[in-house]
């Protein structure tokens, strides 16, 4: 890929308004909700650096930060959790450090501007992982993380799946397969306008057995559409079981291969090498980009297990997910 | 070993949950489904990782439960090819995948060859609840009723799912069961709680008078519509206004004999329709388009307003929420008989 | 080069065939498409291999011409993707692909978001004739009304074809345009023929009174049930019955005004309603919903019986086989009014 | 594949009736429908070997004479294309070799009991491939070739995609994408049985644009299902265009191995060939048999050609296409 322009600007720098939840049920244990851990990491609203890729820079040197965000990330996850109807847990930790990156370190966004013509966007084909979606969004400063105590709250903006009253979200998503067919749509028409804008598609692995994604996947790779990306999160587990115990994957960067794409494998928890492999300049095919990673991933005694999926925890569990992954993956 | 078995006996199904409440429609189903499984080597299970079968022990049928992963197309033409070789598919999804994902496939590989495949539906409506418009089903049932050979049945409570489905077994062609995701009240004790006798017992295929009252006819499909109905009947009788309440749970073949002539027993032509589905294409228009036929009426319909639903919410919130409510049915009732 | 310019300018948009007769309602469309893309950049063809564009010259809108093979859910997505980045994509593929293969991706990728996508559906009805059941669209009518945010047209001649689809450009939301196969007769002049004085323009969203009469409302959509609704009305009129005709061309939204102010007109509720599509959850069902929500209203319809149509012929062996005649119309019109 | 059992007898040895058109009109040039060009080399109803097997061994045999045959399918081809409403001609004459080597050679299955229940299934997933299928049905005995006169009468069985009502016709399709699933579930089904029949399921190149293909391939792959085989009907072409012009298909054997199948590539209208390919026994994975063939293969004046897709043929053209293939091929 070549060196980007950084983001045009076009469109007033005001946030979007956040639609009034009609009557908004307060989660009963609100007050219990989680602190923020490290509140100084996160970008302040308002104190923003001028140019996205000046922030960008800047967040890139404050490495340790984003391990931070991280951090912070997994405890919004844990406190949705705790709402009344749960959360999907397990592939919304498995997610963190492939969105943190992204929305940190390597989309083209700004949050004052979520409608920016030249954006880079980002499509949760996964939907299930709405919950890492709107922290990551939140951390990133596309609203408030106090919003985020309205999860699943009756008559409120935030769904189980990304819902677009959210201030960031592009495009509703939850039924798996989707995704990847929007991201060709968007990478044609930017291609269509001459820009040099991403598409960014993170996709399950659960969910490639979908034969949609295969649509899409021959169609982008068929028309060369070097400006899009396909990230999966390969937690080896989808809703029930083993992906290779339901529907065999593998060899899965073959089948990607084959399609017309180029194929990068990363450790999905190593925010280096996601950064590199989401950046590194392509050869004219899209991009998949095969992020290995552990479901439930920050809470050691799921990891990497199908309970894992969705959880409604209470407040014993809940304290306990918080110390842990306050103590940081590895 | 097999947990069937146990299972059942522990819990019969369309019983109460040990528990005490009323148990989730679709757990009655699995428990069933595994003890007839265990009966009948016809029987084999498909599932596309709902998770509904997790931990469950199918013992010696255990080759007849077949993880097909999240590909609902694959699964109904699975089904279809499994059904035109002598085996009975229960193929098992949710209700808008099936409706809308696998479209095409249960039209063609399914109802054109009118095979024995029951598709098992699960989060139909809003039962979804604040898993959002992607995950709920409000046209299912319009769909579905369009499509030739096919059976359309939606249980309204737990017991009645066991019965349908039990009886849906017998037909020779294809049958859409749509169920819910939570547990829903027990019609029979929400019936003793309203001090009405006991409803004639749930047959496929046929209306189900819940109680008879003399001006209007309220015709629903499905647990909460089927509740409303009821509360709707109860206040109107409080009113002075005499309601009978149908319980629609087959909406195709509709039962339009029935239905008929419960509203000529009203001797007004008036018919309120309640369901949780979008207001075009699903009971209240198999009712419209029926009885139209035969004679002038007037059809009201309480459905889900004609929009995606997409805020946070249960089934019930958002059911409240869209109106589909004892109140609103009171309110279209009473206007149509002013 | 582009041929677009030229061609438009020998064969107007809409006019007859210069060999003489009508022009099918898809290459009207076609034509009118590619004027229409060089002069407004923000159109997008996106095809499936229909076909229909071999040998088309789009000229400098030629990037704008996408062929995304067979794979109709793809197809929705993109159009989408494309859409939501300030696109105004055209859709090709069959009505039964747009309607139950890629039934998914219109609901949650095009509807939910309520893009302004126009899904351009060849082969509607029995257009597809002996290519059989895999390609007729009995059910889209009904599945398109159900979906929240979509408009559903279906032209009655190739005429009709070219001004709804212009008027539908403007619209904010998604379209359904549902469209035949080969050529269909011409209305205008089929009403001439008949010593019908003009009927007003075709205008989007509103019903088109084709003729007026004092007895009977008969409400057709697409080119045969409309012409099979004239033919009735003529011999209504024989036999000393008044019929109104209404070519209900948009069939969502309803234009129930109109459609209610034709019926009280007649002083006699009774519609008789002709369509190509299967007798539920259609046109017929969407005016007996409407009429039955405002006043007792007998509704009857004249359909394909339910079932598929699986013996070959063209559209109008199966259509007269079907009984979608003006015969069966005329009735069930006198049945009605006995 | 291990050996097998003959076709097990189960079922009364009568004619399935076809149900009498309605009002069947005939085709107006029906008395220049083209005269068998080698009557004597069809096997003549009634006059059986007793087993399948048996019958196998003798055609087998008589190689010469199953290159009449498809002679023989490729006229009757021709005489339908010049039926009142056209014919799918190129992608049935680049069916011929292969389906008559499956029907003929391949394929444990008796006409004269179209139900048995161990035949052998074939699936033709590209449905409008329909006409060929008729024409090697007819040939192979299932019922009087004359009855073809009749295809596409209005009221007939006959139409363009494969119909139940046509004996023989184990599955109606016409819809691409739907028939590898089909297979799955014949084959899971034998899988149940304990069966050794196969289910053969033959599907365009075009066709694999679908996901539903891959959703099946992946299911097949997965499950072993080596009682299934699919024939690829790899004649470069769609509707409109080459498939490497639309979207493409290439690798397309990596595509398949990728999914878990074996792949094996020949000349598709090589019988030999053909039938080595499908009956060398496989390793537990399902066979991807791709076939290279030459859409319109027969007339060389349109061999390989896009306009080959659909053609009605005029008197002209049916006397000219009916010397072309009577010529044979090389
Ligand atoms: C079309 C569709 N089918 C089924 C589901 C139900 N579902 C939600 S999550 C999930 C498992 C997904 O697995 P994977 O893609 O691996 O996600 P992850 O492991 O990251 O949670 C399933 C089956 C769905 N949302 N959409
Ligand atoms: C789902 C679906 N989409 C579109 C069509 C229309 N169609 C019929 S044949 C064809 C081309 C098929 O190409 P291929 O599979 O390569 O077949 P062949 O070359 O053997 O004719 C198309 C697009 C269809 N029948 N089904
Ligand atoms: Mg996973
Ligand atoms: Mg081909």
């Amino acid at each position: 890929m070549p060196p980007r322009e950084p983001l045009a600007v076009a469109e007033p720098a005001e946030l979007p308004e956040l639609p009034e939840p009609a009557d908004r049920v307060e989660p009963a244990d609100r007050a219990m909700l989680p602190e923020p851990a490290d509140r100084a990491a996160l970008p302040e609203s308002g104190d923003r650096p001028a140019s996205v890729e000046a922030e960008v820079a800047e967040v890139a040197e404050a490495a340790v930060d984003l391990a931070a965000v991280a951090v912070r990330v997994r405890e919004l996850i844990v406190g949705m959790c705790a709402s009344a109807d749960g959360g999907h847990l397990g592939g919304s930790m498995s997610l963190v450090e492939i969105l943190v990156t992204l929305y940190h370190e390597v989309l083209r966004v700004d949050p004052t501007r979520p409608q920016a013509p030249d954006r880079d966007v980002l499509l949760l084909s996964k939907g299930h992982g709405a919950i890492a979606l709107y922290a990551v969004l939140a951390t990133r400063g596309y609203f408030p993380v106090e919003w985020l105590d309205g999860y699943a709250a009756p008559g409120g903006p935030f769904l189980a799946h990304p819902n677009r009253a959210v201030p960031g979200v592009e495009m509703p998503t939850g039924s798996l397969g989707h995704g990847l067919a929007l991201g060709v749509g968007h990478a044609l028409a930017a291609r269509l306008d001459g820009s040099d804008r991403r598409c960014v598609v993170v996709l399950g692995d659960g969910e490639l057995q979908e034969g949609s994604v295969w649509e899409a996947a021959m169609a982008a790779g068929s028309l060369g559409l070097d400006r899009l990306t396909a990230v999966i999160d390969r937690n080896g587990l989808q809703l029930g079981d083993g992906t290779e115990d339901v529907i065999t994957l593998e060899p899965l960067a073959d089948r990607w291969r084959a399609f017309g794409w180029e194929v990068r494998e990363v450790d999905g928890h190593d925010r280096g090498a996601l950064r590199a492999a989401l950046t590194e300049p392509g050869t004219g095919r899209p991009v998949a980009v095969i992020a290995r990673t552990v479901k439930g991933r920050g809470l050691p005694y799921v990891e990497g297990q199908v309970r894992s999926h969705f959880a409604r925890l209470g407040e014993t569990q809940r304290g306990r997910a918080l110390r842990a992954v306050r103590r940081g993956i590895r | 070993m097999s947990t069937a078995g146990p299972a059942a006996a522990a819990v019969p199904a369309g019983a109460a949950n040990p528990a005490g409440g009323p148990r989730a429609g679709r757990d009655v189903y699995r428990d069933l489904l595994v003890e007839l499984m265990a009966a009948d080597d016809r029987l084999v299970c498909l599932d596309s990782d709902t998770g509904l079968f997790s931990g469950v022990d199918f013992g010696s049928a255990g080759d007849r439960y077949v993880n097909l992963g999240i590909a609902e197309q694959n699964l109904m033409g699975v089904a279809a090819g499994l059904a035109r070789s002598g085996r009975i598919p229960m193929v098992n999804t949710m209700a808008t995948f099936a409706s809308t994902r696998a479209l095409e496939a249960v039209k063609v590989d399914i109802a054109f060859n009118d095979l024995p495949v029951r598709i098992v539906a699960t989060h139909g409506g809003l039962a979804a609840g604040h898993l959002g418009p992607t995950h709920h089903a409000l046209e299912d049932l319009a769909i579905m009723r369009t499509l030739p050979n096919m059976t359309v049945v939606a249980p309204a409570d737990g017991d009645a799912c066991a019965r349908l489905f039990r009886q849906s077994l017998e037909l020779p062609g294809p049958v859409y069961l749509r169920l819910g995701r939570a547990a829903t009240p027990d019609l029979a004790a929400t019936l003793a709680t309203a001090g009405v006798p006991d409803a004639p017992p749930v047959r496929l295929g046929r209306v189900q008078p819940l109680r008879t009252g003399g001006d209007v006819v309220l015709a629903a499909c499905g647990p909460y519509p089927v509740l409303a109905a009821l509360g709707a009947a109860d206040e109107l009788a409080r009113r002075g206004i005499g309601a009978t309440v149908l319980n629609v749970h087959t909406v195709r073949p509709l039962d339009v004999e029935t239905l008929d002539a419960a509203v000529l027993a009203t001797g007004r032509p008036v018919v309120v329709t309640v369901e949780e589905h979008w207001p075009s294409g699903g009971l209240g228009s198999a009712v419209a388009e029926a009885l139209a036929e035969r004679r002038p009426t007037r059809v009201l319909r309480v459905a889900v307003p004609d929009g995606f639903v997409a805020v946070a919410g249960d089934q019930r919130y958002l059911l409240e929420r869209a109106g589909v409510t004892a109140a609103a049915v009171v309110d279209r009732a009473v206007a149509a008989l002013r």
